[in-house]
């Protein structure tokens, strides 16, 4: 029951903040409820028995990505963000405007079509086989990282820190 | 007389002869060749005035004819054979449509000497003159269709080049530009109509198509859907359309103004546009075949009334008669109508001479006063009396006043009209047809009157105008031609009686030579038929027996004996009805532009009044939507369509997929195939930039587009 | 007379080496040789004309000599009643575009050398018997119009030059299929390229076998020819090159061009589609006429929409040669030999209207009707250019099918052939003959009516060398509109053969 | 009643949304919020086909190497959205053609 009461929260948290990312007209709170979504699908994560990847979720997305957004969009607001000019729909001209949501919608509506086509096909590809239990995975994602997948490990280490460096290089002033 | 070919080829190659000199060698001749031009046309009027009087002055036989042929080109080879034939076909009709032509053509020349002399253009304007006349008298004496589409087409272009005249006015451009284009939608349908009775009859030789009328060949044979008759009916009465400006292909006409005024005279009133009504007449048992009457005539009673409506509000001098034109011509298809076949040649004839006349006289007006604006004229009777004579007997014609010529045909159509409207004993409907014709006749006599009254009575109203106008003095090529013209509206030449009616004959025995001269073609009676060959001499040696001999020789049966007492009520209470409705028009015309008692009611019936300066928006429609907003986005989108889109993506397109192709083949060969090549990376980076620079427009968000929608598209074929 | 057509066929060539022997400067010399050579050449072709016998229906005046024995390759000339009409135009023609190229200024040398190198492979076109000369000529003859277009033409000249060449090109490699394919069948064990041996539907029965299936020989390689003929048409689908390749091509190549190498792709239907794979052709002449009714009907509407009066003959020459199909869809005497009649008249009508554009842009160097701004390019060139102004409306008229002038007995003959055959087709083609005089008389009023433009006022009328060649194409239009017994009595021997053994099937 | 669909389905919305954004947005970081949301997406699924199908937690450590690849391109797409904004003075995705050609 608590299961099932988690997951469904964590579901309507997720879906109804990504909507809301979608149509809201302020990109600060666009961020705020990409926040939402990212802590709900962090509680769907814990349904399914992830606990390790829903911290991770929850520490690396919560605690840096999404303040890592915050800090771009407070630096980049300029004109486009003070700017009182607003389109038909009301939104800031960067937020979109009728036109690209109509293309999005077009676009959107064709893959979920898609989407339910294959979703269609699943049939009884598999049920739930929950026996009850439920025991932590963190030790074995630790054996794994450090076996099976060791090789992508380092790869990924080699990225964040080719990625840190760049970032920095990059966003750094130029002198002129 | 005999007839040779010496004595029928003057007629037309006089004057195409004075064209082709004048046109190459007219500037270095003395009056730059206009002498020419008039002498051509006078060699052609004895010659044409010789056939006539053979043709009226013998024994009355009314299907004799004249018919030669020649070859023009044979392409019959191995088992094939087409031949296609020209030649003359002469028949009373002819005879006097060519003596008419001749006529008004000589004396509209010997006009134009006096009303172009001062035109730098003097010499090329005989030149264009000649052709039309050489033209026109071809289409008269041809014996096909075939000949007359030519001849009809060559008649357009001296038209399209005279109204275009003077060429320094953009609106001479537009208006000859529209006067070819809507014969030309006209024609057309001719041609196709040509085209389509060739197939059956094999030729499209009067004499042949009246003989495949007779047999029944036509019966049951279908095109389209609809019965053969039919469509090659209507589709040459299209041609009749087109050039007799009737409705809908009416809008050129008053536009065709444009050019010099002899030109109107003679192109625009007497012949050409008379040459449509020609070919209706000429084709009138193939309408009959084809059971168009009724839409014929309704289409001439529609022109009849309504150009007579649009002729009231007009204040051009030229325009008037432009509009009365038109509404004269519908007379005389509506007379091709009702079946009125005499009286509707009558009309043309005696219209020809009067509103021939009448534009001469406006020519006069044009030349002497430089304004054809009425409501800046008045009172030029004391300067102008001799063109105030002519013309006012003119107007008296046209108005249908006892007497004059006008009368006596118009007359006959409307009697006609009623009759078969109303006492023929066809559907009540049909009433509309004489109904309009009568309220076109009032129009008509109210419309010329107010021009007259404008024109010359009362005081005048721009005293710069008339103080400037010269004294007319008698002169040869002036007023001579209108007032000889002016002998010839009065009704006795062509009923033989002063009246009309039976009695105050002039003629003696060969009054109403005319009706007698005139009839439908009976076509049974060309079956059989052989054709002369055009060298052989012909003589009339058949036509001079007595008529009751040679009636029985030929089995010659009379006119089909119709409903006596109902067509001679029907004439009685036409002509009465005639009478009043002309006097009415006059007096309500005198009322309102003389008295003054009676004010104009063009302010209480206002929206009415601005259709009418409109001319019931036609040209609105023709050429602001059809053109402007129809044609010519349709063509421009066309043509980008071509250009922009198939050739740029389908062609072009094409091969930039072959040019992937081919790099992508020397990539295969540079890197798979030859393996050592060290520069392969280089010609894969450049394929893969060339792909690139294909998809790249630069736009991130179309790249997602494209992606998720390939995706899609993908997910789709895979799993369907 | 023997050999009469290997003279004219190599006469051209050798006016082209002596025009390459002449030094470098001497332009006049240039310009006099050429013309002497073409002047030379046109006689011939009228000495040929005069050596015709009309009343051979087959091939005459043959010469046959080996060439390539091993393959049973000839060089092989004849000439019959279709190609001569063609024959005296490209005479005729390339005559007058030498007296129109007097201005040429840049590498005179090359340019009158290729003009006659292209006459000679023209005439190499018509004349050939065998198919591979044939193909040789048909395909040489793309290079000097390669460079012709692409050196001396306008600003995106090299673009039109390669897409011609191209769309061509492939037109013609499919059409190799073919003439191999053919070459193979032929005698069934004496293989040959002669184009005579094949006439006569001797392919009916015969099928081949591609990709595990049997097809119909004759079906197959119908449209194999029929895609190179027709690209060189042009007919509908494939008549974008013209317009490109028109505008970009100096005066002299576009008048080439429109009056003689677009007659190639129809005379190929009459010698080799029509007489080698007869039953085909009857079963196909709907989609040969509805492809050729398109032609007329979208070519007349693109042109209505152009702004530049030499696009716009361009596409006048898409909707005329489009009736030239339909008339030879009809597959009867009065739509074929409207059919021929047409190309020859068009040939005459067309070039005028090419050689007036020329020498108008000579004064005006641009071709505006209407200038991308709004403005009117011209004005008032009736009152400016007289004589122009006359010749053109002899041209325009002539072009459009005035009766009188030559266009309209060969449209009224095709006319007169289709209607039996499709009806409702002639119906809508008449509305082409419609819009014909639309564009024409539209783009006329446009120019010359009205004030003279400031700009205007600047020109000469024609000059007396102007005059000279417009004169004779003048005259071919007016006599032959109203005697065209002359042309006729030559073809109607040979396509009244053509038309008995179509009418077999 | 929790069965994989109902993960499918939550993952599918998400997915679709995230699209929408990055299409209809002209914003760089809105762009970048849309991007998250796909991925986040992506990785849902391959968690919950763990559970459901392969039974082990390869989908796991695909999920956090997804977690790592979209930290690291968060920050390296933020260090060029400052940058870009410091050339042009604005974030509108359209300005950002100069790659083009």
């Amino acid at each position: 029951m608590f299961l099932n009461t988690l997951f469904v929260m964590s579901a309507l948290l997720t879906v109804v903040c990504a909507v809301l990312v979608l149509t809201t007209k302020n990109i600060m709170h666009s961020c705020v409820f990409l926040l939402g979504s990212l802590i709900g699908i962090a509680g769907l994560y814990a349904t399914l028995g992830a606990d390790f990847v829903a911290v991770t979720q929850v520490m690396v997305y919560v605690g840096g990505v999404v303040i890592l957004m915050l800090f771009a969009v407070m630096l980049t607001g300029g004109k486009d963000f003070i700017s009182k000019a607003q389109n038909l729909m009301g939104l800031a001209p960067t937020m979109g405007n009728t036109w690209t949501y109509a293309v999005a919608g077009l676009v959107g509506l064709v893959f979920l079509l898609t989407n339910i086509q294959l979703l269609s096909r699943l049939g009884t590809m598999s049920k739930l086989k929950n026996d009850g239990a439920f025991e932590s995975t963190v030790n074995k994602i630790g054996h794994l990282l450090v076996k099976d997948h060791v090789l992508s490990f380092e790869i990924s280490s080699v990225l964040l820190l080719g990625a840190l460096v760049g970032a920095a290089i990059i966003a750094r002033p130029r002198k002129q | 007389m005999e007839y040779s070919i010496g004595n029928i080829a003057p007629i037309f190659l006089c004057p195409f002869f004075a064209f082709v000199i004048n046109a190459f060698f007219g500037k270095k001749l003395p009056r730059q060749g206009d002498w020419l031009a008039v002498l051509a046309i006078f060699i052609s009027f004895i010659f044409s005035l010789r056939i006539f009087l053979d043709f009226a002055g013998s024994t009355f036989a009314t299907d004799y004819y004249i018919h030669k042929v020649f070859n023009w080109f044979d392409l019959s080879a191995g088992g094939q054979t087409f031949k296609v034939d020209m030649g003359i076909y002469i028949d009373n009709m002819g005879a006097i449509m060519l003596l008419m032509v001749t006529g008004v053509a000589t004396l509209i020349h010997l006009f134009s000497t006096w009303y172009m002399h001062d035109d730098p253009r003097y010499g090329r304007f005989f030149v264009y003159v000649s052709l039309f006349t050489s033209a026109m008298l071809g289409l008269v004496l041809s014996d096909n269709l075939l000949s007359v589409f030519i001849f009809w087409e060559l008649m357009g272009f001296c038209s399209y080049s005279l109204i275009g005249f003077y060429y320094e006015k953009e609106k001479a451009g537009d208006a000859s530009l529209k006067a070819f284009m809507t014969t030309r939608v006209g024609d057309v349908f001719f041609l196709l109509g040509i085209v389509a009775i060739w197939q059956l009859v094999g030729s499209v030789n009067f004499v042949d198509i009246y003989a495949a009328i007779a047999e029944g060949k036509f019966v049951g044979q279908q095109v389209l859907g609809i019965s053969l008759a039919t469509f090659a009916g209507f589709c040459v009465f299209m041609g009749t359309i087109g050039k007799s400006a009737q409705f809908p292909l009416q809008v050129w006409l008053p536009d065709a103004m444009m050019g010099p005024t002899p030109c109107s005279a003679l192109i625009h009133a007497a012949t050409m546009v008379a040459a449509g009504v020609y070919l209706s007449l000429r084709t009138y048992p193939l309408m009959v075949a084809g059971e168009l009457t009724q839409f014929i005539a309704l289409i001439g009673a529609i022109t009849a009334f309504g150009a007579a409506t649009i002729a009231l509000v007009q204040t051009d001098l030229k325009a008037v008669l432009a509009f009365s034109t038109i509404s004269q011509l519908g007379y005389m298809v509506m007379g091709v109508g009702v079946g009125s076949y005499n009286a509707a040649f009558m009309h043309l004839i005696t219209h020809a001479v009067f509103k021939a006349c009448l534009f001469l006289s406006a020519g006069s007006i044009i030349h002497s006063v430089h304004e054809q604006e009425m409501p800046k004229l008045g009172g030029l009777r004391k300067k102008l009396p001799y063109t105030f004579i002519a013309m006012m007997c003119c107007t008296l014609a046209i108005a249908g006043v006892p007497f004059f010529a006008g009368f006596v045909s118009k007359d006959r159509i409307l009697g006609d009209a009623l009759f078969w409207g109303v006492f023929a004993g066809q559907s009540k409907i049909w009433a509309i047809v004489p109904i309009l014709g009568f309220a076109g006749a009032f129009l008509t006599a109210f419309y010329m009157f107010r021009m007259m009254f404008l024109t010359f009575f009362g005081k005048p109203r721009d005293h710069h105008i008339y103080d400037h106008c010269h004294e007319e003095h008698i002169s040869f090529n002036s007023n001579v031609p209108l007032l000889i013209l002016t002998v010839f509206t009065l009704g006795f030449w062509y009923c033989g009686t002063l009246t009309g009616q039976s009695f105050g004959k002039v003629f003696g025995s060969k009054t109403e030579w005319f009706k007698i001269l005139v009839e439908a073609p009976r076509v049974e009676r060309f079956v059989g038929r052989t054709r002369e060959p055009f060298s052989a001499v012909d003589t009339r040696v058949k036509a001079e027996l007595p008529k009751a001999v040679y009636e029985h020789q030929t089995g010659y049966v009379g006119p089909a004996a119709g409903d006596e007492h109902g067509i001679h009520k029907a004439h009685l209470i036409g002509a009465i009805a005639s009478i009043f409705i002309a006097f009415g028009g006059i007096f309500l015309a005198f009322l309102m532009y003389i008295k003054g008692s009676v004010k104009p009611l063009a302010d209480t019936f206002s929206g009415w009044t601005t259709a009418l300066k409109n001319r019931y928006y036609f040209d609105d429609f023709y050429v602001g939507v059809v053109i402007q907003k129809g044609m010519i986005p349709f063509n421009r989108f066309l043509a980008w369509f071509d250009m922009g889109v198939y050739d740029r993506f389908a062609i072009d397109g094409w091969a930039k997929v072959n040019r992937v192709a081919f790099r992508a083949s020397r990539w295969f060969d540079d890197v798979v195939v030859d393996a050592i090549g060290v520069d392969g990376t280089g010609v894969a980076v450049n394929l893969f930039n060339l792909v690139l620079r294909i998809v790249q427009s630069g736009k991130i968000q179309f790249y997602f587009v494209v992606l998720i929608l390939t995706l899609a598209s993908y997910i789709w074929t895979i799993n369907l | 007379m023997n050999g009469l057509l290997s003279m004219i066929l190599w006469a051209p060539i050798l006016g082209m080496l002596a025009v390459l022997v002449i030094p470098k400067g001497n332009d006049n010399a240039t310009r006099w040789t050429a013309l002497v050579s073409t002047a030379i050449t046109f006689a011939l072709t009228l000495v040929l004309y005069a050596n015709f016998d009309q009343s051979i229906p087959g091939v005459q005046l043959t010469e046959t000599l080996p060439w390539i024995s091993q393959f049973h390759i000839f060089y092989k000339l004849g000439i019959d009643g279709i190609s001569l009409p063609m024959t005296l135009l490209n005479g005729l023609l390339f005559f007058l575009c030498i007296m129109s190229s007097w201005t040429v200024e840049k590498n005179l040398k090359g340019y009158f050398a290729l003009l006659l190198m292209l006459q000679s492979t023209v005439f190499g076109v018509f004349f050939s018997l065998d198919f591979f000369l044939f193909y040789v000529y048909w395909e040489v003859m793309l290079i000097p119009m390669f460079f012709l277009i692409g050196v001396w033409g306008g600003e995106n000249r090299e673009y039109a030059a390669v897409k011609f060449f191209l769309y061509t090109f492939f037109g013609s490699i499919v059409m190799l299929v073919g003439i191999i394919a053919l070459y193979y069948a032929t005698g069934k064990g004496v293989d040959s390229f002669d184009i005579i041996a094949m006439h006569g539907g001797k392919f009916t029965d015969m099928t081949v076998h591609i990709f595990g299936t049997d097809f119909s020989f004759e079906r197959l390689f119908f449209w194999t020819m029929f895609l190179g003929f027709a690209i060189k048409v042009p007919v509908f689908p494939f008549h974008t090159w013209l317009p490109h390749a028109h505008v970009q091509a100096p005066t002299a190549v576009s008048v080439i061009l429109a009056g003689v190498l677009l007659k190639m792709g129809t005379y190929g239907f009459l010698r080799f589609s029509f007489p080698i794979f007869p039953a085909a052709s009857v079963e196909y002449s709907t989609i040969i006429g509805v492809l050729g009714l398109i032609s007329v009907i979208y070519g007349a509407l693109c042109a209505m929409a152009q702004d530049d009066i030499k696009k716009l003959i361009a596409y006048s020459s898409v909707s005329h040669m489009g009736f030239v199909m339909m008339g030879m869809a009809a597959m009867n005497t009065q739509g074929m030999n409207g059919a021929v009649l047409q190309m020859f008249n068009h040939g005459t009508s067309t070039a005028m209207m090419f050689l007036l554009i020329g020498v108008l842009y000579e004064r005006s160097h641009h071709r505006w009707i209407v200038r991308p701004d709004g403005t009117k390019g011209f004005g008032g060139l009736y009152t400016q250019m007289p004589k122009y102004s006359i010749i053109f409306i002899i041209g325009m008229f002539a072009s459009m099918g005035l009766p009188g002038l030559s266009g309209f007995i060969s449209e009224a003959l095709i006319f007169l052939g289709i209607y039996p055959k499709f009806t409702t087709m002639t119906v809508l083609a008449l509305i082409g003959l419609l819009l014909g005089a639309a564009y024409l008389l539209w783009a006329f009023k446009r120019m010359f009516f009205g004030e003279v433009n400031d700009e205007v006022k600047e020109y000469d009328d024609m000059n007396l060398r102007e005059v000279a060649y417009m004169v004779p194409l003048c005259i071919c239009v007016v006599v032959f509109g109203i005697f065209p017994s002359p042309i006729l009595n030559i073809m109607k021997a040979s396509v009244g053969q053509l038309v008995d053994l179509l009418s077999k099937y | 009643m929790i069965s994989l669909a109902s993960y499918l389905v939550i993952s599918m919305i998400l997915f679709v949304v995230g699209l929408m954004v990055m299409i209809a947005r002209k914003n760089i970081v809105a762009i970048l919020l849309g991007i998250e949301l796909v991925l986040n997406a992506a990785a849902l699924n391959f968690v919950a086909y763990s559970k459901f199908v392969t039974n082990n937690l390869d989908g796991h450590i695909f999920a956090l190497f997804i977690i790592v690849v979209a930290a690291a391109e968060a920050a390296v797409g933020l260090a060029i959205v400052i940058r870009f904004f410091q050339l042009k003075e604005t974030i509108h995705i359209d300005e950002a053609t100069q790659l083009r050609n």
